[in-house]
């Protein structure tokens, strides 16, 4: 009787998941993670992002009680970091759900390994940059005056026209469903844990994984369940930052209001995403040994994908320029030539090479598979994906129309240890998620794996006959 | 193995379920309805430092509002009495009172009664007596029947919803100036009706955009 | 896209200094690129700073306020007559500056005086009011005036000063040693009660000094007629004017008439219509320069040969008038010849005036040249002075100095003027003042000479106290209060009156009892004086006109020697157009209102021409040290295109030491080096670069157009050629909407016109605005961050050609507030509906719906939003909230807010209408607080509907045009182009 | 190969589970039960979704997808309703000179409204369909129940199948490759 290991097709092997583990083995390896000691070096980390985390709640207590004149924003600066880092970390967020979502439906194998972690990042993500639109509000605690809640005393309701609007409705839909979509992942596995779990930690599980029992049945639904899903997913991640760009798009200010940027900022989202994805997995994989799961394979195809869209963005610059020049309106000309000689020229010039030249090297294979190159890379992409949004935001705000109103935005400290603060509570809620979630996604796995060598079986019965 | 949960726990689970949807619920019902401003604010009746009866002055003796409130057909706002407007009547009338010892401490003293503020609106709301008191629009409108109300009491929500749905539908709460303050009246026809012609008659067209009232 | 072309009307904008010389960009990002520290974070001394972390607590007080408080009413006890709550009173009184009174009528609402406006009565105001008398009613509520008397420095009451002074007034005997410093006196209440202490202590003195004053222009009178006379000209009778170092416009003048009759002569409607032309000579850029059609600058000192050279060119004074010629490169000779043909072919329509900074010899000259041209009586008209002969006040100080310092002084009473800070420098002042005895001063604050006097004694604020004075043509006007005095203030007269023991000791009676008596007839005065109160104006106190003889001999003699040309450079002391000569230090409005030309707040700084500053080696923001007759002062460098070269601005009024929170330590005093022999000007200055720089608070960095169709402008000829040039000077294609226009074609719609060729800039307007809408002050620091809360703003931009476009540009000034507009950008971008529009056509703002994500301000094309970054209201004394306009919200922390076309005045006049039953607002019925008080009537509001009204017509106009049209945002502010009307002999300067 | 039958016969019986190591031979052996020997009240429980069973062993295609379409329709209308609602009939006020509802404005809501409502369908309703959460189940007492979300796939014939017999069936499925057979009470 053949056993599983046996017989696998050498390709599968060989791709995406290496030294044929069993089934049993693929089970071991995720769930020892959550179920091992914890080491000193977790609490070490988690006590260091949780004060970093403890920063961004001072500043923004700060912020509240002040106002928000506690950062550098002005006359006619009226957005700056909060708004760029509210970009940022949600062009982060798209990562996980493209992954999950599309890479599904274009039944990409390869995805299986790193979409539960991907999904996470996109999370965990978009609580930080959920923040800044709340707090860049001179009164947060009006801000539930942007949701739809009937209202008996003022007969008042949100402005529909208003991108701010769409923008509500798009991250709080996108939050919500990316985390059902990450849950429903989830079921599968936390019912593994459940019947491995030994002490107390069985009934959480138990509870969480609501009594799964991986009966057909259940997973007929559930199978359909994830499918539409991901149909739904696929366009709503591309909604969103569509959405976010609306901001800017819909507006008159010259560099602001372009019909490029639904396309150019969603490039630009998967771009910074994967570019976060590549630089927490290169750590995870290491410190958590998982790299026969997520091999080399996974890393290559993510800087493939950094290659495409870095390049697409890259256009999207070019682009730009061009029809600043060909629109012959005066004000749209002067604003890209104030964003490359400008007093942001800085800004305008290492987004162009953190964004555009430094992707170029993923042709070469061989720095494609370089991890501590890659890794590198994918750092200064996400300090140039942030660069990008401060440029758009900044240097076509601050001299627009009129030159007497012309102005410059400098940030405070209370800007930078905002933005600072975030990274804690992403690292944060990341170190909780790999601590105590199986950070692959395995039940998948295992179908990938079984499934692969069914057909293989198959294949050779064929053969022999 | 051990089952992790006993067979009976799904029972508690759907009841616990249940009680819990029954709370949310419950809780946002209750929410909603105790800040209804109708709930919240109509009915406050504080005590007020003179036990001054609107009932004997208004009702039972029939005093114009406009005796003491004199300015609000010309002002934005509805001026409280002075002390001397009482004691023009008060020297002769129960000169010895009890209930009126405040106000003639005050007369004497100069100090001013300190009366306590019933209908009240935020500060960034400019709401102008005369305007509305010159449309036809009665003090019982705001105000309910004052003239039996023994102490005070906010009748109205005087949120904007309800000040906005006079506005947009002015005609049912109109009716001629000189009967602004007679508010027992009680129209022969369809008060609309009534309203219709006037609002045709004086141009009456109230504002329902922000700076209508907010300034 | 819209496409979009500017025609260059031949003159091209340049950028802004730094893009000149290129390399000024480059240099300040690298300081920039490193980040401002959160100066919100407990540094700075500024008020500002403080108030930032008192809103922190308020802020949580913002999250948790839900309890309904209970609020009380405390109706009056008495009935007081026709008084009504919330109904404002409009009451008659004067300003007093610079010895000249003008005439205002205030609001006062429930008790408080809430806004200035001018007397539209009063001959010299006609409804208008200046930025100095707007901000005034701030100053009445000033927390950190003086409250108490002091003696040595300690508490005391009026009391103990009574029995002082009754006691000490006996022993004066008959005055020796007694003397009295006052600001020069235009009361004539005042001017009685000093007689009547002159006659009691014939032995005393007294002395009238003002650190800003027009007295080489009296002087100048003296030396032409040989008697003093009072000069009035008549701007809107000139078709030629030329100014020599005149700001007759802006700071020279005490009161808004020059504005006001100049502006009448550059109305154009048409095609047609003529237009004057105004020549100025001049070294700092005054607002009067920006409105020149030919502006020649000079250096201060330099004038007065220009002048001569002018009169030789005109060969005025015959004979009997020798110029032995002065330097005349070719430049000055064409101008000369060119000015001079212009003036000789309007011969009694031209106008030559001469600014107070000139000597008596320019001001005789003027007078020499205005007659020889006929002007006198046309242009120019003179009245006789009150007093017989003209004493230099110059001359009259330094005799009390000496006196202080030779122990001859045993009273000195001072009546306001602050002498110790404003005395010159040579005198030592503040020194001789601790020589003297008994010293009592009377003033607004404790300032730099209250503590150094015996008695320091509050003075009561011109809004709560009785007095009067008369303008320069003898019109007179009562001055009463508006309001009990807040700190038992007194006023001058009580306290002359007092020592002299005066028939009436209480103002009230000084003043009435003056004015009945002059009235004469029992009940006929009591009538008479009733009627002046309400009026503001006394009739019949006007003087008859004089026609005196000149004298050209004594002129002759004056006039000879041109300054010498040396290597030093030229100080010209200027007063401050925020804080006049330092008594506005403690305003925040006038701190806050922009230098009208270089738009600097809260300093003043040495004003330098780019050549000079590259001369000297310095950059904008070093500090230079300014050395002369053996004194000095460090002062940050501003570079003022259009500056004269080798000559150096500085304004008077800062660096006051004793002074409240506001002026405190703000600028520097540049009273240190001005002495006695160079009290106006002085080009003795040596300079030096010293080491550091200094943060420079500008509302406007950027001073040009980019090439951009903001301001348009041409010359009155091409005008003629094409009327239409504003409204072609942008192609675009075809503006369409995605949506039908919404309907405004009924009832009321709103808008305005500005017409750009009679705005001076004079910043009247922005405080006006301040005052009506409750506009908080933010400081220096957050100035530089750019969070300046002006709703109104006055843009500013260079424009020249020639070879250096930065030494010698042209100005142009732009009214900008919100432009209501028809499809607003901004509403459309609001997540929460606080900014919609009203079916009359205002763009309306909701502060209490406004949660502040900013994006309308961002998506505003003309910037005119403004947000409260911090909590500016927020720990404001109860005394200060009381100049609060009751019909605007007060905004808090963290909402956007605007200029709303003052709909608070709107709503009050269309509930007037309604309620006395008229259908419609008359035309200029309503007027927003800008209009009202702009004293050229450059801006117009009113119903666009209604065919028939000012506003309607001034749109119909061919030089309307609206800013930035080609964004299809329909503004419902339009502005009226600029023209100028230059001399073609001098075309290729300026010409367009 | 040993066989368990309960020891106490009061005790209410669920049914039957067998357990195969591979996926395909829980497949083949459900496709014969149910095809060959006409048993219908079958589950399968596997690590991960097993192809091929649904129709091995008879179990219907889901109806979620029509469930998440109508509610997706439901979000679709319902956010044009509130838009419509809002603008044009609850307070008409003039934005930048717009219409009150204008349709292109309001895409991108009614857009995330529709995806918002289909995604809760998908997730609740899948949730609904299978009945979860549902913390006790009688296969849960069979022994080597654990392992079927890790490497083990188990067979489970009920006993309310009219075919159903403790030890036939048990026979049976032992006949068709099953590693071990159990009787689990319900």
């Amino acid at each position: 009787m053949a056993d599983l290991a046996t017989r696998q097709d050498p390709h599968v092997r060989a791709r995406l998941v290496e030294g044929n583990p069993s089934l049993g083995q693929l089970t071991e390896t995720v769930s020892k993670i959550v179920e091992s000691r914890t080491q000193y070096s977790w609490y070490i980390a988690i006590g260091v992002t949780g004060s970093i985390t403890g920063i961004l709640g001072m500043m923004l207590a700060y912020l509240v009680s002040t106002g928000i004149g506690v950062w550098g924003n002005n006359q006619p600066v009226g957005w700056a970091w909060d708004i760029t880092n509210f970009v940022f970390w949600i062009g982060i967020g798209h990562a996980g759900t493209l992954i999950s979502a599309i890479l599904f439906l274009f039944r990409q194998k390869w995805r299986t390994s790193i979409n539960r972690f991907a999904e996470a990042m996109t999370l965990f993500a978009v609580a930080c940059a959920g923040i800044f639109p709340l707090f860049h509000t001179g009164r947060p605690w009006r801000a539930y005056w942007l949701f739809p809640i009937p209202n008996t005393d003022l007969y008042m309701w949100p402005n529909f026209r208003s991108p701010l609007v769409w923008d509500v409705f798009a991250v709080s839909t996108y939050a919500t469903v990316s985390a059902l979509f990450w849950y429903v992942g989830l079921v599968p596995d936390l019912a593994t844990l459940r019947d491995r779990a030994k002490n107390f930690s069985k009934y959480v599980y138990g509870a969480l994984s609501l009594g799964w029992r991986g009966s057909a049945r259940h997973w007929r639904n559930y199978e359909a369940a994830y499918m539409i899903l991901a149909g739904l997913s696929t366009p709503l991640v591309l909604s969103v930052h569509t959405i976010v760009s609306f901001d800017f798009a819909a507006s008159i200010i010259p560099g602001w209001h372009t019909t490029i940027f639904p396309p150019y900022f969603v490039a630009g989202a998967i771009f910074s995403g994967f570019a976060m994805v590549v630089t927490l997995m290169v750590i995870a994989r290491w410190v958590f040994n998982v790299e026969h799961l997520v091999t080399i394979k996974h890393l290559e195809n993510m800087c493939k994908i950094m290659l495409a869209t870095g390049t697409v963005v890259g256009y999207a610059y070019a682009t730009e320029f061009f029809i600043a020049w060909y629109s012959g309106n005066p004000y749209e000309r002067f604003v890209f030539i104030n964003r490359a000689f400008g007093p942001y020229w800085w800004a305008y010039w290492s987004m162009v090479s953190c964004n555009v030249i430094s992707p170029q090297f993923f042709w070469f294979k061989k720095l494609r598979t370089n991890i501590p190159f890659m890794f590198f890379i994918s750092i200064v992409v996400n300090i140039g994906m942030w660069f990008e949004r401060f440029v758009i935001i900044a240097t076509s705000l601050h001299r627009d129309f009129l030159p007497s109103s012309w102005g410059y935005f400098r940030p405070t400290a209370v800007d930078m240890l905002t933005f600072f603060g975030t990274f804690g509570l992403f690292l944060t809620l990341f170190l909780l998620f790999v601590r105590f979630l199986p950070m692959i996604a395995v039940s998948e796995v295992k179908g990938m794996v079984a499934t692969d060598a069914m057909h293989d079986a198959h294949h050779a019965e064929a053969v022999k006959h | 193995m051990a089952l992790i949960f006993p067979k009976s726990t799904d029972k508690y689970v759907k009841i616990g379920g249940g009680v819990v949807a029954l709370l949310v619920l419950g809780g946002i019902s209750a929410y909603a309805y105790f800040t209804l401003p109708q709930v919240m604010d109509t009915g406050y009746s504080p005590q007020q430092p003179v036990a001054y009866s609107h009932k004997i002055h208004a009702g039972n003796l029939g005093m114009d509002c406009y005796y003491c409130h004199n300015t609000v057909y010309k002002a934005a706002y509805s001026a409280i009495p002075p002390t001397e407007t009482c004691m023009n009547c008060h020297v002769r009338v129960k000169p010895q009172s009890e209930r009126l010892l405040k106000v003639r401490e005050s007369y004497a003293s100069g100090e001013s009664i300190p009366w306590v503020k019933i209908h009240r609106l935020p500060d960034y709301v400019y709401f102008n007596h005369s305007a509305h008191i010159n449309a036809g629009v009665s003090c019982v409108t705001c105000h309910g029947r004052i003239d039996q109300m023994v102490e005070v009491k906010q009748f109205a929500p005087l949120n904007m919803g309800w000040c906005l749905d006079c506005h947009r539908n002015p005609a049912p709460n109109l009716r001629p100036v000189e009967l602004v303050t007679k508010l027992s009246w009680t129209p022969d026809r369809d008060p609309a009706e009534i309203g219709r012609e006037i609002i045709a008659a004086k141009h009456i067209n109230p504002p329902t955009n922000c700076s209508g009232c907010h300034r | 896209m819209i496409q979009i072309q500017t025609k260059q009307s031949g003159k091209q904008y340049w950028r802004s200094l730094d893009q000149l010389s290129h390399t000024g960009e480059f240099k300040d990002w690298l300081h920039r690129e490193f980040p401002a520290n959160a100066s919100e974070m407990l540094d700075g001394t500024s008020r500002r700073n403080l108030l930032k972390l008192m809103a922190a607590s308020m802020g949580l007080a913002g999250l948790t306020a839900c309890r309904r408080p209970v609020e009380k009413i405390l109706p009056n006890v008495r009935g007081v007559e026709d008084y009504i709550p919330g109904k404002p009173f409009f009451y008659s009184t004067v300003f007093t500056q610079g010895g000249t009174g003008m005439g205002l009528l205030v609001e006062v609402n429930d008790g408080r005086p809430t806004k200035i406006e001018g007397n539209p009565d009063h001959p010299y105001s006609l409804g208008a009011a200046t930025g100095y008398q707007q901000a005034s009613v701030l100053g009445l509520y000033d927390p950190d005036r003086a409250r108490i008397p002091m003696t040595g420095g300690n508490p005391s009451e009026w009391k103990a000063f009574d029995d002082f002074a009754k006691d000490h007034s006996t022993k004066l005997g008959t005055g020796e040693g007694l003397r009295f410093l006052s600001d020069r006196i235009c009361s004539p209440s005042l001017l009685a009660v000093k007689a009547a202490a002159l006659a009691k202590y014939p032995g005393a003195k007294w002395v009238e000094y003002n650190a800003v004053t027009h007295d080489e222009t009296a002087a100048g009178g003296q030396l032409a007629f040989g008697q003093p006379v009072i000069t009035r000209h008549k701007f809107d009778k000139a078709d030629v004017i030329l100014s020599l170092d005149d700001d007759f416009l802006g700071l020279d003048a005490n009161t808004v008439l020059p504005q006001k009759e100049f502006s009448r002569r550059r109305r154009v409607t048409s095609a047609k219509d003529e237009m004057n032309r105004l020549y100025v000579i001049e070294s700092q850029y005054s607002v009067t320069g920006a409105m020149a059609d030919h502006r020649l600058r000079m250096r201060s000192s330099d004038v007065k040969g220009f002048v001569a050279d002018l009169a030789a060119e005109l060969k005025v004074g015959g004979n009997e008038l020798q110029i032995v010629g002065g330097n005349r490169d070719a430049k000055r000779t064409k101008w000369i010849k060119a000015i001079a043909k212009d003036l000789t072919e309007h011969k009694g329509k031209c106008l030559v005036v001469a600014g107070p900074r000139q000597p008596a010899a320019v001001h005789a000259m003027a007078h020499l040249i205005n007659q020889a041209l006929g002007n006198v009586g046309e242009t120019v008209v003179f009245f006789k002075s009150a007093a017989d002969t003209v004493r230099p006040q110059l001359d009259a100080i330094k005799e009390l100095a000496a006196d202080m310092a030779g122990g001859k002084v045993s009273t000195l009473v001072m009546l306001g003027g602050n002498p110790a800070y404003t005395a010159p420098a040579d005198l030592e002042f503040a020194a001789n003042l601790k020589k003297v005895p008994l010293s009592i001063y009377l003033g607004l604050e404790v300032d730099e000479t209250a503590v150094l006097s015996k008695w320091s004694l509050p003075e009561a604020h011109y809004l709560e106290s009785w007095s009067d004075a008369t303008a320069p043509d003898g019109t007179a006007s009562v001055q009463q209060p508006m309001i009990q005095p807040l700190y038992f203030g007194r006023t001058a007269a009580e306290l002359v009156a007092q020592l002299a023991g005066y028939k009436d000791q209480r103002a009230y009676d000084i003043v009435r009892n003056y004015w009945i008596a002059k009235f004469g007839g029992k009940d006929e005065a009591e009538k008479t004086w009733r009627k002046s109160l309400h009026d503001g104006v006394i009739p019949g106190a006007a003087q008859a006109e004089i026609k005196p003889t000149i004298d050209v001999k004594k002129i002759n003699g004056a006039i000879q020697g041109a300054a010498a040309a040396t290597d030093a450079l030229e100080v010209v002391f200027v007063q401050s157009a925020s804080v006049y000569d330092g008594r506005f230090a403690n305003n925040g409005w006038l701190q806050e209102a922009p230098e009208p030309m270089n738009k600097l707040t809260w300093d003043n700084a040495a004003l330098l021409s780019p050549a000079t500053a590259k001369k000297l080696g310095v950059a904008q923001g070093d500090v230079i040290s300014i050395e002369r007759a053996g004194r000095g002062m460090q002062a940050p460098v501003l570079i003022q295109p259009g500056q004269a070269d080798d000559s150096i601005s500085i304004a008077l009024g800062y660096g006051r030491v004793e002074c409240g929170r506001v002026g405190k330590n703000v600028g520097e005093n540049a009273y240190r080096i001005r002495t006695t022999d160079g009290f106006r000007f002085a080009a003795d200055a040596r300079v030096r670069k010293v080491a550091g720089t200094y943060p420079l608070a500008q509302t406007q960095e950027h001073g040009s157009m980019e090439g951009r169709p903001l301001v348009r402008e041409a010359n009155l000829e091409e005008f003629r050629k094409e009327p239409k040039f504003a409204q072609e000077m942008v192609e675009h294609g075809p503006l369409v909407a995605l949506y039908p226009d919404h309907d405004y074609s009924k009832g009321y719609q709103w808008g305005m016109s500005i017409d750009l060729n009679v705005c001076s800039g004079c910043n009247a307007c922005v405080i006006a605005c301040q005052s009506e809408n409750n506009i908080p002050i933010v400081g220096k620091d957050q100035v530089i961050k750019g969070r300046e809360m002006h709703w109104i703003r006055m843009d500013r931009y260079y424009s020249g050609t020639g070879e250096h476009p930065d030494e010698d540009p042209q100005v142009v000034t732009q009214p900008v507030t919100c432009m209501q507009c028809e499809t607003a950008p901004c509403e459309n971008v609001c997540p929460v509906a606080a900014t919609t529009h009203s079916p009359e056509g205002l763009n309306d703002m909701a502060y209490n719906r406004c949660v502040g994500t900013r994006y309308c301000s961002n998506n505003c094309p003309y910037k005119v939003r403004r947000f409260n970054f911090l909590a500016w209201n927020y720990g404001t004394e109860e005394v200060q909230k009381m100049h609060y306009n009751p019909n605007v919200t007060v905004r808090m922390r963290g909402v956007m807010e605007k200029c709303t076309y003052c709909v608070q005045r709107i709503q009050e006049k269309k509930i007037l209408a309604k309620r006395e039953g008229r259908r419609l607002i008359k035309d200029g019925e309503i007027q927003t607080a800008c209009q009202q008080t702009c004293p050229a009537d450059a801006i117009v509001f009113g119903n666009i509907n209604d065919a028939e009204s000012r506003v309607a017509k001034l749109k119909g106009q061919t030089r309307d045009y609206s800013m930035l049209e080609e964004l299809n945002t329909k503004p419902r502010t339009t502005y009226l182009a600029k023209l100028r009307n230059p001399n073609e002999e001098l075309a290729e300067k300026h010409n367009g | 190969m040993e066989t368990t039958t309960p020891q106490t016969v009061d005790k209410a019986i669920y049914g039957v589970v067998a357990e195969f190591d591979l996926p395909e031979k829980l497949v083949a052996a459900g496709r014969k039960i149910h095809h060959d020997y006409g048993y219908t009240k079958l589950d399968a429980l596997s690590p991960f979704p097993v192809h091929g069973i649904d129709d091995a062993i008879g179990v219907p295609r889901s109806i979620l997808g029509y469930m998440v379409f109508c509610t997706g329709a439901v979000g679709f209308a319902g956010a044009i309703a509130l838009i419509y609602y809002a603008g044009a009939i609850s307070y008409k006020l003039v934005i930048g000179g717009k219409p009150f509802f204008a349709f292109e404005p309001s895409i991108p809501i009614i857009f995330e409204c529709t995806v918002l409502l289909s995604a809760f369908m998908a997730v609740f309703g899948m949730f609904g369909l299978n009945k979860l959460p549902q913390l006790y189940h009688p296969t849960m007492n069979y022994a080597g129940f654990p392992g079927v979300t890790n490497d083990r796939f188990l067979l489970v014939v009920e006993a309310t199948d009219p075919k159903f017999d403790i030890v036939d069936t048990q026979r049976l499925l032992e006949s068709l490759g099953a590693k071990k057979t159990e009787v689990v009470e319900a």
